[in-house]
């Protein structure tokens, strides 16, 4: 027994930590803002992306952290994802590191292990990937996809069937998200383009776990989030002086924050379990291997805590800043708008929240 | 106990709805904007024409001389209708009140008319970069000039909502070095363009240019002649180029009576509260089939507009005790908490029923992002919490 | 408009507060508490009354306050009872008021009303709760019926059929409530026996908003018994010392409190409302008389955010009196553990949150 | 990561298991009433016999030399199986932990057998009437009485769970009446037969006698003999009368360790919070198609349940950060903060799925009156929030 990361893990996670520090700073991601539809949430005119970061990250392997190594890749178990996803979210890094390497790589290898075959399409990108090919996925319940202003490809699932489009494929139209890194675009449901991954129950059970894996990085995200949006609001009421002292010796504050900080403690081991679930880990608690409806509970733990951990972390912080959180100058926005969109992102807490009911009431 | 409204109030409401259903304008952008705050500008000088800019006024200030139950109707109305925000609130809510009480007359007859037909556009300088919630840090200073007959004002105010748009600004400046706190502050009227004042427009939250800084550097302002046998043109001039509101050095108490406008009845009628309560049960209504949609959410929506209904019974409460001479005071600050937690219930609710779509730049998220900011300005709920303990409830101070 | 109890129910709380200070002090309840069905929640050997208390009431009318003139009452209007009951919620008086004043003695009314009969066993029973008989009402959800051990009547409803009976008529048994001084009992239903006071749809009808007068009455105690638990924190956190400093001048004690009491705040609003409305006055806000179902929700919106309070405030009160709050010795768990009682009684918050939910959403 | 259990630990959670099934008695009634106590006193020395009371102690004094992994694995197996409550609780879970790091070895050789084996019953000493939440404003006093070689304790404690029941107290004097605060304090053990110890029980908010106040008039404790060649039978006899536990005016730093366990791993394992979780679910279960039961309830099971395993899996991890050699140090307040609010939402989830049932004096009524402590004791949670804040996060003390 032993509920930590492997410090192979945990020298990845650092590794990544130190490369993210100097290539995705907060001016960075809000460099990286649009806003061309026309609203007013634009900082700047980015596509969604920070490529210093993108490239780094590429560098390092991390895309390919779970794409097999015939295929370029690192071969590496689905948890070692989570605790880098993580640090992406502690940089607010807008690309989605999660979305390509630990859903739509994890997938396609199942389709090309399927096969048996080492080439083939599936094979290609799954090697495209490593190298550094943005491919998205469209597993949430809206027809919404990030980042999807700029991916080389989307995985999509329409007609009970999962199918790997590109652009041209597809008709997409971009969306204003409130958080302008997002690169938010609405992808209309199309028949018959593209390469199709799988159909049927296969293609189901494909999207469940796929549905499943983003979920759990999306709370691997907002832990990441959560961390950087305390740890700025620590630094600035420790500093911040008003009334002769500074804000953060207010007893009120100080117990927001621990309120916060409570959140965060307490959704952590979560997020471990359901992504160590995803890996074919045991069960910490029941003792033995997880059947896929033990780590989907897992995963409803951990994302909607992680979801709630969000608008609680979000709304302490700006509340504790005052009205300097208040502006888009100030870089708490770039992580609050974030995790308002991820805290909603493939499940909110309430249907998070439903599914572990059903699977401890039936109703 | 008597829930019935009069005759005349329900003539009055009816006026005003019709008024309403023929004038209010749909799809104005946000007036935090540029564009869109010169489009609301057109909103309130309609509302001018017709008098119900400020329908609690007396009509010589362009108003109905309307009662509290009928400033109460007009506002539950107006936002019933979908009216738009009021970007003249500052001035009417905020600064209004306090000319009434600390003006002397010839200001009352200056500044008030020209208020009320959004001549004049008001926004507030109290917060400073380093008073915030200590609003009594204030630092920015007022250098008595004798020979010229005023003071010279210097400092830096911020968070100025909508300062990039308007014309005037009011608030404290430090007149008595030696004075700490807040004694030693002075109420001042600034136009913003006189000499030495730049306006520095910023980004809010919800990424309108719904702020400002505002840099004074020696601007001039004219002690108020006396109004004795002063020639009335004169008088206006001087007028023009602003003043102080109440007694030198007085500014604190002032400005509590303004603050304390803030938070009260005034600010926050239950009509704003009680509309949005009711789109959002149209939200849940249109939405409750969705399979993303929960009974939890559900319940979410029922109790926020069970928390509209008991803040509007409780105004009602409020302004029955006003009618019979006994003011809410610091009770005012239960009124702050709840309304500003309560928005927050609203618009989180919505969300919660948008589900994945709630990230989209719409309506909701951005009522969402404006109520975020009812627990911090007015008085932090922090502060307030510690006016209901220590003055309603009578804790210890220390 | 006027939106303000009237200056007579004014005046009239305001005597029956003063003069159950005198008669109903913490130790007149602590002595009412009976543990007889071999518990250790018993203090005393009480049976759950204050008789002082009661005859006073009953000297001063207030028992009799909604039994018509002709048969010994002061005909007053519902809305005039809530601001009594409130005041023996202050002083946490056992005795069933509410019930026997607020909800049989206007039901008797109805049925001796309706055969147009001055006379008959209905009149009979409300000239005789004018002079000070206890009868309560079983129209709880469970068929628990506090009070019940000394009662002189009980109004039940079984078979749709609403009966007046007596002790003799019917099979109870003692239970045990947390609050030792209920004199809980719980009635077997029986069949035939008594005096039925109406049938079918009438009775349905009469126990619909019997049961919505009982609600709002358990509101208007529960705030009573609030205001007193919060009077009593103020009071023990002010004068307590730890840290060389009032207790209740820590800033999250403030807030503890300040919570509690907007909870009693925002409530209060809604149970005057629910009385008007119950006493057949037009609905505040939407300007017109009321009907029974805008009645209904108005009762449920006041009993459910009573219920709420009860349970904050109680929690809060505990809290801030710390240890010493958590013994038989201080007065605050005489209020504690009545306020839980009445908080899931006629409805808990739920219940009634879902009422008003049907009536916004249809669901 | 790796989340399986060994072979031994298998094998140690079977013998438990089967044990406990074999052993456990059922329906025993409160161990905080008078005949309760004296029921559970025969299952603590089963326990005993049978070397299931402290399973991670020494062999020599009755356990078993347990990991920190197999003492969880025994208590999720002991409340899993319904096992009462342990009346030797305070003793074996805050005081031995100080014995074993500051007692003497002839202090631990005198004291653990007798505790492990329930012959010497410990009740706590911290509280005063005006110390509670500030320990340190204990003003019970130790004189020095050098010519009977030893201390003479007076003063009050108060709300000593089961003091009324228990042979033994420990708890702070009052050394140095010179020293303010948490300064010139010490720390000692005084069984409650000696001479001047007066002890009343008192109702606890459940009802049952489970406080008690303990008067010290005079009380004598001797000094410990030197052990370099003291005779045994001497010294166990001079033990009996009590003795000091670690240094004189030492006592804050010696007691601060002790309630660090109380806060910390010890006092509250995962297995009593998941027990209840799982009974929860079982209510919820039978319950849930009850009219009076609505969908918010049993999400309100479903959040309970999660809180639950969230804090099982927390533990998983703190332990092993101490078998790595990382203590949680001040970080155990947010276990403390976190078990007692998730004990109380478990009750209240339960109570509102019974509804007008709830008030009847069951046991899940009996449940949150308990779950009402945690918030209060060992340090209330206002107290352990500040000490996240200032001592995990950082935040300034003033």
């Amino acid at each position: 027994m032993r509920f930590a990361p492997t410090e192979e893990h945990t020298e990845f996670a650092d590794a990544v930590r130190s490369l993210l520090a100097d290539t995705c700073t907060p001016a960075d991601v809000a460099a990286s803002w649009g806003g061309e539809v026309g609203s007013h949430t634009g900082l700047g005119s980015g596509d969604g992306r920070v490529r210093p970061a993108w490239d780094a990250l590429v560098e390092m392997g991390v895309l390919g952290l779970l794409v097999p190594e015939q295929h370029g890749g690192l071969q590496m178990d689905f948890d070692a994802l989570a605790p880098i996803v993580e640090e992406c979210g502690r940089v607010a890094l807008p690309d989605p590191v999660g979305d390509t390497a630990g859903v739509v790589a994890p997938l396609l290898a199942t389709v090309a292990g399927q096969g048996g075959a080492v080439s083939g399409p599936a094979a290609e990108w799954l090697s495209r990937i490593a190298s550094g090919a943005t491919v998205v996925s469209g597993f949430g319940a809206a027809p919404l996809v990030p980042s999807g202003r700029t991916a080389d490809a989307f995985v999509l699932f329409t007609d009970d069937t999962l199918v790997l489009v590109e652009p041209d494929d597809i008709e997409s139209r971009p969306e204003d998200s409130v958080d302008g890194s997002r690169g938010l675009v609405r992808v209309e449901p199309v028949s018959g383009a593209g390469l199709e991954l799988a159909s049927g129950d296969v293609a189901a059970a494909m999207r469940a776990v796929s549905f499943d894996r983003a979920a759990t990085l999306d709370a691997a995200m907002l832990l990441g989030l959560c961390s950087a949006m305390l740890d700025m609001t620590v630094e600035y009421v420790s500093e911040r002086r008003q009334f002769g002292v500074p804000v953060g010796s207010f007893q009120a504050v100080k117990h927001h924050l621990a309120d916060a900080g409570s959140a965060i403690v307490f959704a952590r081991p979560l997020v471990a379990q359901a992504a160590h679930l995803l890996s074919g880990g045991h069960s910490a608690l029941s003792g033995g291997s997880a059947t896929v409806g033990e780590a989907a509970v897992a995963v409803s733990m951990a994302k909607s805590r992680a979801s709630r951990a969000a608008q609680l972390v979000s709304e302490t912080a700006l509340q504790c800043h005052g009205a300097i959180g208040y502006t888009v100058e100030a870089d708490l926005q770039l992580f609050m708008k974030r995790s308002w969109a991820l805290a909603r992102s493939h499940g909110d807490e309430a249907m998070h929240r439903a599914r572990v009911r059903r699977h401890l009431l039936g109703l | 106990m008597d829930l019935t409204w009069s005759d005349s109030e329900e003539a009055f409401r009816a006026e005003c709805r019709e008024w309403l259903a023929d004038n209010v304008p749909s799809g104005l952008p946000s007036g935090d904007t540029r564009e869109g705050f010169a489009a609301h500008l057109e909103w309130e000088r309609l509302l001018h024409r017709d008098r119900w800019a400020v329908v609690s006024w007396p009509e010589a200030y362009g108003g109905r001389d309307a009662s509290l139950w009928e400033w109460l109707i007009f506002e539950e109305e107006y936002y019933a209708a979908g009216a738009p925000q009021r970007i003249t609130q500052n001035g009417i809510f905020l600064l209004a009140p306090t000319i009434f009480e600390f003006g002397t007359r010839a200001q009352q007859d200056h500044y008030l008319p020209r208020m009320s037909a959004a001549v004049d556009l008001w926004c507030q300088g109290w917060s400073e970069p380093n008073a915030g919630s200590d609003l009594a840090g204030i630092s920015s200073r007022a250098v008595r000039d004798d020979d010229a007959g005023g003071w010279r004002l210097s400092g830096q105010k911020t968070w100025t909502t909508r300062g990039a748009f308007c014309t005037h600004l009011f608030g404290l400046f430090r007149t008595d070095p030696e004075a700490q706190r807040h004694r030693g502050l002075t109420y001042f009227l600034v136009p913003l363009d006189a000499d030495g004042v730049t306006v520095r427009g910023f980004g809010r939250l919800d990424g309108d240019e719904g702020f400002a800084e505002v840099f004074l550097d020696d601007v001039f302002v004219p002690d108020i002649p006396d109004p004795e046998g002063a020639d009335e043109a004169a008088m206006a001039t001087v007028m023009d180029r602003g003043g102080i509101l109440g007694e030198v050095n007085d500014g604190w108490g002032v400005a509590m009576a303004t603050t304390s406008s803030e938070r009260g009845l005034t600010l926050r009628s239950p009509g704003r509260f009680r509309a949005t309560a009711t789109r959002l049960v149209e939200l849940a209504s249109r939405r409750a089939g969705d399979p993303g949609v929960s009974g939890d959410m559900l319940d979410a929506v029922t109790e926020a507009w069970i928390d509209a209904e008991s803040y509007a019974l409780h105004t009602l409460s409020d302004v029955t005790g006003i009618t019979e001479g006994v003011s809410p005071g610091a009770r005012s600050s239960y009124n702050k908490v709840f309304w500003s937690e309560m928005d927050l219930r609203l618009h989180r609710a919505a969300l919660d029923l948008l589900g994945p779509e709630a990230e989209l730049d719409g309506p909701w998220m951005k009522g969402y992002q404006f109520a975020l900011s009812g627990p911090i300005y007015a008085g932090t709920n922090e502060i307030q919490r510690n006016i209901i303990a220590e003055r309603v409830l009578g804790l210890p101070r220390k």
